[in-house]
């Protein structure tokens, strides 16, 4: 079943397109990759469909209601939700009232005190980041920030979160780990991704389809293996 | 001019951090003129504290930071980066109200770096046409990727002489990250001096001559670049598969 | 003796800050004397005098506050007048609760008759009413046919105003400029453009001290021409005429006291003093109503002692003499100072209106 | 654990003071005790909306001069207590009217436009009144002053109230996340634009009727008096003194400098003003969290 | 004819109100831009500055010119104190510095409070005033005072001289990178503590030249210098905030947009008009009229 229907959409600033009548659809329980180079448009898309950005153009619509011109908050409590590439924690309170808030006012905006911090602290088990609960949040290396907005995007219990680059700034290993936990999410919590990597091996044992993007023109949608093979993909993407 | 077998850098018994918190524990590093060296650890191992404290944005609680030959330690940041040494921070700390290009001559900003402004400046346009394309664009509203090429290229601008990359490819597609590596090959072709953080730690140590592992705020391990990627342990803990 | 002690709050810091020095200057004078003159005349034994002196930083419920402090804690035997308007009103309830008299001195509003007369008294004769009314027949008498008005927006400027205008009109003198402004104005062309192109022979700068800096020096700038010029608070201060010199002589204000009016023997004589203690020369409104104020109350204490009602009694049936010559209440006014002018001639302040009580003749504004 | 233990002794201790203090007679403690509950209820509503959202706001006297007016032109025509509520729901209704657009501006321009906005309410008001021809107003027959402190009293104990309920409440927490960062707030369902409108609107109501009640102290309504800038410096300066982050912090910041100037003006008259702008450095350089935070470290301690 | 005269005069005026807008505010914005203070107690600072030259006038008999640089010197000399004594070390620490500046204003606060009371309890608050240079000059249908010529000259050559000395001299990018992010600042090689305790100076000292211009045509009070720092305030808030340039521009649009405006309406709205003014500016533009913004990523 699709869960995420992008029709058409389009952005510009000023004169730059960062997006040309990108259309795709999401299915449940899917993991869809997002790729292309620097400035390619990935996070301006990421904004578009969270409601931080209001697209020239074109349509996005989540189980079947339309959702463009919806604000941010309305959106994530639809249940979509987002990271942000450039991390925003909320670096003065600790790490599990980060994910507190989270779940009290996100997707499942539970009102019991109780209820959000078990949820907050599921959360934060999920990345790895339990152990650090009482830190505050500015303290954490940029990885544990990454880690972080996984963690309060999860909280918000959304069925759908949009990862921008939750892996850059991991070692190998760690970003196997990573990789271990998302599938694990997934496949324990019945959640719907979207994905934004440049860490090709990430992007590409977790992705069931990818689409590539040029300039923010869509040039290729299709499974990994049929990405990988694509010669305009390897040419903008990998030179 | 040194000799080369006498180190451009060294830091010796280092130890620093932030308030009261200890991170960094006698760190012992050399850098050889015109190396390239890495450092590679896992998250939180204090790499980008030694960096920092290398540029000097962190004061060292013991210890000494030579550089060519000269005791840099309690040296201020910016006489630092005026004798050549240049950080590329992580995070890439770009002026983000400011324009491409009003960034890159910023980077030029020390007496060293103020012959010439105008033929680097193309040069570096050469290097990263990106940048070129948005001399004018604030580099805030630039992509993560674009804000890093102007990071490197805003550094390379100072004319340093040895050149702190801290995760100079976080958030870069392959084909940048490929130009971000075959501009280090190039920078220590043309006798720069590196030292690098990544977290892609194969890549880091096949262009490092040398290398150091870092972990919990230590040299763990150290020696060649090579022989550091055939050690099993080091496969295991940082490379992955 | 022990001494008798005097409470009273002063605007030293914030808004009225700058009016407080003549007025504690003209107290401290008084203090001085009474104690070299052997202190207090208190029903007949001499005590000397000390007072007991708070900031209320220009805000009425501080020295609401402050009063109450004074009355119930620091005890005071008798109070003296804090400055301005605003604040002589926020005290009235406080001193009819507990029934302490006190002699006001720098108020002046038609709603101090609104109060209840009791504990408070008004001696000047700045009364915004009378003001208007005896402004326009001053005018009239010096053959003013039309008058530019430019007012600040604060209370008294406008409750002038409001009196004023249908006054002037009584009299039949025309006002075609008649305008408003804020008192952080900072510059006055446009209005004075205005005012010289009407060809007003008059105009009344209803003007707080800031604004009165302003207007005379632009006033020269533009090269007002009007031979009757007022401006309403700030000419009687010292700085005024050291900073605008030359320029502001024959300028009128408001006051209703002089030092050179023979008539009052006490004039001179404090002029003299405030001069020689401060070095500089009394405000004619503020010090010395403040120093008229001290004078009633000592007169009072002289034959009632220190208990409060007949001090009330004494204040309410007595008549005073003090250096603005004799005073006497009726209700909470002083009735018997009629409302008068200064002008600054050639450095000094003379009254020339009304002509009971006139030390010089106007002379017409002839250049700047 | 002790926190608490404090707090729950305390509060009810000092909530019990305050209303024995009446019975002890003096005037002038009581004039003292009137203007610390004042200080209270405008900083802990200013807190509300300004320690929690960090939206400092530099123009709080606006809702107590609204307060002020509305109540002195109602006053008369509607009894007391009915001129209060609705100087207080004027206040209430003035923010939510300018709270979406003035809350779109952050930083340091809010705390400039807070300010210019207390400015241009006065100046209006002042307008109004002139072409009302009226140049101030006064009041007769207004209550006794322990009357008065009662009121008062209600409404410091009311907005200590307002903040600890909103502190523990989900809507504190979400106007914590709008502080710490506004967009990530937004992207986990914060619904920022409402939060803030409803913090913005709770903190200006309790102000609102404060005006009321002090125009009944000083019997005399003048626009640049009731709007008087050095009220919301005040009213900043006792929640830093205080401490930013605690409930407890308005009440220590409002007792600190109550107490303060009342001690300095027996003692140095004319010196208090210079220490009070000392201790106010001596406070933002070397006890960022305030007197709260010499609490907290003395009960981390035990 | 006639017509002209006023318009000429008018523009007089407003420029006179512009520079001294400019003036003050570009010493404040100066101190903003750097350092991430709001220095509330600038105005008072130009009050020091008339003070100044009110006593060297008085006591030593010296010309309110020369005041001009014993007044920036005492200004400029304040702010070095006040950075070397309080500011480098707190500025150096990331988090301190934070801290610092989110209470900016309550600190200048108790510093301007410290000022003005200071100087009432030095002084008295005795209002002051001196005369110089008040004769008229007549020309091009403008009549001018010659202090408020001076004023005029004076704030317009400071005004000049500061955009282009930014502008070419190399000190003008350091100061740009420190207004811009001071952490990257230092990554540059910027000497950053250079910067700001040149700014401050600076700033202060611009400040106490404006309070000896203005003391040759207002009265002096300790408590005259709120309106200024409000004035600064609401000006360097339009241009946005650190940003010099727009700042002088804003400042003499301010001037011009108080004359003509209460020259087309009347005085009464000149408050309203200046505060309305602002308060729509910045609700239609949060980040000032020429205040930058970008999108979060
Ligand atoms: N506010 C803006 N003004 C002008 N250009 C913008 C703005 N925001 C984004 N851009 C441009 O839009 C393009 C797309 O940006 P976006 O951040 O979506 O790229 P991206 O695909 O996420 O890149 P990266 O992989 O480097 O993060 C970039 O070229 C960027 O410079
Ligand atoms: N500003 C700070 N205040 C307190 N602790 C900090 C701060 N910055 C970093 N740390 C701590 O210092 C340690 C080392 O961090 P550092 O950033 O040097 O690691 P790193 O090796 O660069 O990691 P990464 O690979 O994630 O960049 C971490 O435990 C981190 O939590
Ligand atoms: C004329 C004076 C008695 C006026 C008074 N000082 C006031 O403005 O309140
Ligand atoms: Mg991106
Ligand atoms: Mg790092």
């Amino acid at each position: 079943m699709t869960i995420l229907d992008v029709q058409g959409i389009s952005k510009s600033f000023g004169g730059l397109k960062a997006l040309t009548n990108v259309s795709f659809s999401v299915e449940e329980g899917a993991i869809f990759g997002l790729m292309g180079a620097n400035g390619a448009g990935k996070t301006t898309l990421f904004a578009v469909i969270a409601g931080q950005i209001k697209p020239s153009g074109g349509s996005v619509s989540f189980r079947n209601r339309t959702i463009t011109g919806k604000r941010p908050d309305q959106i994530c409590r639809l249940g979509i939700s987002r990271t942000f590439q450039i991390v925003r924690p909320f670096a003065g309170i600790s790490v599990l009232d980060n994910v507190i808030v989270s779940a009290l006012y996100g997707a499942a905006a539970s009102n019991s005190h109780a209820e959000a911090r078990e949820a907050g602290i599921a959360a934060l088990e999920a990345v790895g980041l339990a152990g650090s609960a009482d830190k505050l949040a500015g303290e954490l290396t940029l990885s544990g920030q990454k880690r972080l907005e996984i963690a309060r995007a999860l909280a918000t219990g959304a069925e759908m979160l949009l990862l921008d680059e939750v892996m850059a700034g991991l070692t190998p290993t760690e970003v196997e780990e990573m990789i271990a936990t998302l599938s694990e999410l997934r496949r324990a919590r019945n959640l719907t991704f979207m994905l934004v990597e440049h860490v090709m091996g990430a992007l590409m044992a977790l992705s069931d389809r990818i689409l590539a993007l040029d300039h923010g023109v869509p040039i290729a949608i299709g499974t990994p293996a049929e990405i990988a093979a694509n010669p305009d993909v390897l040419k903008v993407y990998f030179g | 001019m040194s000799s080369a077998s006498e180190p451009l850098m060294t830091v010796s018994g280092l130890s620093s951090g932030y308030g009261p918190v200890t991170i960094l524990r006698d760190i012992d590093i050399s850098v050889a003129p015109g190396s390239v060296t890495a450092l590679v650890g896992a998250n939180g191992a204090g790499k980008t504290t030694l960096m920092k404290a290398i540029a000097g944005l962190l004061p060292a609680w013991s210890g000494a930071i030579r550089f060519d030959g000269k005791d840099i330690t309690r040296v201020p940041t910016h006489e630092r980066v005026g004798q050549g040494i240049v950080l590329v921070p992580e995070g890439r700390m770009v002026f983000t109200l400011l324009s491409v290009e009003q960034n890159l001559r910023l980077g030029a900003i020390t007496p060293r770096a103020r012959d010439n402004i105008g033929d680097r400046l193309e040069a570096m346009f050469k290097r990263f046409p990106r940048l070129q394309e948005r001399r004018r664009q604030l580099a805030g509203s630039m992509s993560g990727g674009e804000q890093q090429m102007l990071a490197i290229g805003r550094g390379l601008m100072a004319k340093p002489r040895i050149v702190l990359l801290d995760e100079p490819t976080l958030g870069l597609a392959p084909i940048m990250v490929k130009q971000v590596f075959s501009v280090i090959e190039e920078l220590k072709a043309d006798g720069y001096t590196i030292l690098l953080s990544e977290q892609n730690s194969r890549l880091a140590l096949e262009a490092a001559d040398h290398g150091y592992i870092i972990e919990n705020g230590r040299v763990q391990l150290s020696g060649p670049g090579r022989e550091l990627i055939d050690m099993p342990d080091v496969r295991r803990l940082y490379l992955g598969r | 003796e022990e001494p008798v002690r005097i409470g009273y709050s002063m605007s030293l810091t914030g808004l009225f800050a700058q009016a407080a020095p003549s007025q504690v200057n003209a107290y401290e004078l008084w203090e001085d004397q009474v104690n070299a003159a052997g202190g207090l005349d208190v029903g007949g034994v001499k005590r000397p005098v000390e007072f007991v002196t708070y900031d209320d930083q220009s805000n009425p419920a501080n020295a609401v506050r402050i009063y109450e402090k004074l009355i119930t804690e620091d005890k005071v035997d008798l109070l003296a007048a804090p400055w301005s308007t605003p604040i002589h009103l926020a005290l009235a309830p406080i001193l009819s609760r507990h029934k302490f008299p006190m002699v006001g001195n720098t108020a002046a509003s038609v709603q101090l008759r609104e109060v209840a007369p009791g504990y408070i008294w008004f001696p000047t004769a700045v009364i915004p009413d009378k003001v208007g009314e005896e402004l326009a027949a001053f005018m009239k008498s010096k053959g003013v046919t039309s008058a530019a008005i430019l007012s600040n927006v604060l209370p008294l400027s406008q409750e002038i105003k409001s009196f004023l205008v249908p006054a002037l009109e009584k009299q039949g003198i025309a006002v075609p400029v008649n305008e408003n402004y804020p008192p952080d104005i900072k510059d006055l062309t446009t209005l004075l453009t205005q005012t010289n192109e009407s060809g007003a022979d008059a105009v009344i700068m209803l003007s707080y001290p800031s604004d009165s800096f302003l207007f005379a020096a632009q006033a020269k700038e533009l090269g007002v021409k009007a031979p009757f010029v007022l401006s309403l608070i700030g000419a009687t201060f010292g700085s005024y005429q050291q900073a605008l010199g030359e320029s502001v002589n024959n300028i009128v204000t408001v006051g209703h006291w002089s030092p050179n009016q023979a008539a009052w023997p006490k004039a001179k004589p404090f002029f003299d003093a405030y001069k020689a203690k401060y070095n500089e020369a009394p405000d004619a409104l503020d010090s010395a109503l403040a120093y008229m104020s001290m004078e009633i109350l000592q007169q009072a204490v002289a034959t009632a002692g220190l208990d409060k009602e007949k001090i009330r009694e004494a204040v309410s049936t007595m008549t005073f003499d003090t250096i603005n010559g004799p005073i006497k209440f009726e209700g909470v006014q002083n009735t018997m100072t009629p409302t008068s002018f200064l002008q600054i001639q050639d450095g000094s302040l003379e009254l020339v209106w009304p002509d009971s009580v006139k030390t010089k003749d106007f002379r017409p504004k002839t250049g700047w | 654990m002790t926190k608490l233990n404090l707090d729950i002794i305390g509060g009810p201790l000092l909530v019990l003071a305050g209303l024995a203090l009446p019975f002890a007679g003096a005037d002038y403690l009581m004039g003292i005790a009137f203007n610390l509950a004042m200080w209270i209820a405008l900083t802990q509503s200013w807190s509300i909306l300004s320690a929690m959202t960090g939206y400092v706001s530099l123009g709080h006297v606006v809702f107590c001069g609204i307060g002020s007016y509305v109540f002195i032109l109602t006053n008369g025509t509607l009894p007391m207590p009915v001129a209060l509520a609705c100087a207080g729901l004027a206040a209430g209704v003035m923010a939510l009217v300018i709270g979406l657009p003035v809350l779109r501006v952050r930083g340091p321009y809010f705390v400039i436009l807070t300010f210019g906005l207390a400015e241009l309410a006065k100046n209006v008001i002042v307008q109004i009144e002139t072409s009302l021809g009226q140049f101030s107003r006064l009041i007769f027959d207004a209550p006794a002053l322990d009357t008065l402190y009662f009121i008062m009293f209600g409404l410091a104990v009311a907005s200590t109230a307002a903040a600890v309920l909103v502190r523990h409440s989900k809507l504190g927490r979400g106007l914590v996340a709008i502080r710490e960062n506004e967009e990530a707030a937004e992207a986990i369902g914060v619904p920022v634009t409402r939060l803030k409108l409803i913090a913005f609107v709770v903190a200006a109501i309790i102000p609102g009727i404060v005006g009321g009640v002090l125009l009944l102290r000083t019997s005399y309504f003048e626009a640049a008096q009731a709007f008087d800038p050095v009220i919301s410096f005040s009213i900043v300066t006792m929640a830093i003194v205080g401490g930013m982050g605690t409930v407890r912090g308005p009440i220590l910041g409002s007792l600190a400098f109550v107490l303060l100037s009342e001690l300095l003006w027996a003692r140095f008259p004319q010196l208090y003003m210079i220490i009070l702008g000392a201790l106010l450095i001596l406070f933002i350089l070397f006890m960022p969290r305030g007197l709260s935070g010499l609490f907290e470290r003395r009960e981390a301690r035990r | 004819m006639e017509f002209n005269t006023v318009s000429t005069q008018l523009l007089f005026a407003a420029l006179v109100a512009g520079s001294l807008y400019a003036l003050v505010a570009l010493g404040l914005n100066l101190v903003y831009g750097t350092l991430r203070l709001l220095n509330i107690a600038h105005g008072d600072l130009v009050m020091i500055g008339a003070y100044v030259a009110f006593w060297m006038l008085s006591l030593l008999g010296m010309p309110p010119v020369l005041s001009l640089f014993a007044a920036a010197a005492l200004c400029g000399g304040f702010g070095w104190l006040i950075y070397v004594g309080i500011f480098r070390k707190l500025l150096s620490t990331p988090a301190l510095a934070r801290r610092l500046e989110a209470n900016s204003l309550i600190l200048f606060y108790g510093v301007s409070v410290i000022l003005q009371n200071g100087v009432s309890l030095a002084f008295t608050s005795t209002a002051r005033g001196y005369q110089y240079l008040n004769e008229v000059h007549r020309f091009a249908g403008v009549a001018a005072s010659g202090n408020r010529l001076m004023l005029l000259g004076v704030a317009l050559v400071l005004c000049l001289g500061m955009l282009l000395f930014l502008r070419f001299h190399l000190f003008g990018w350091s100061l740009r990178a420190v207004i811009e992010r001071r952490d990257a600042a230092a990554v540059v090689g910027v000497d950053v503590d250079r910067v700001q305790m040149a700014t401050i100076c600076t700033g202060f000292a611009i400040a106490g030249v404006a309070g000896v211009l203005v003391s040759m045509t207002e009265q002096i009070t300790p408590f005259m210098g709120f309106p200024f720092t409000i004035a600064a305030l609401v000006v360097i808030v339009l241009g946005g905030l650190g940003n010099i340039f727009a700042g002088i521009v804003a400042g003499f649009a301010l001037g011009f947009i108080e004359t003509f405006g209460i020259a087309a309406t009347s005085a009464t709205y000149r408050s309203i008009l200046i505060y309305g003014l602002f308060v729509a500016v910045l609700l239609l533009r949060p980040q000032g009229l020429f205040g930058k913004a970008i999108q979060a990523r």
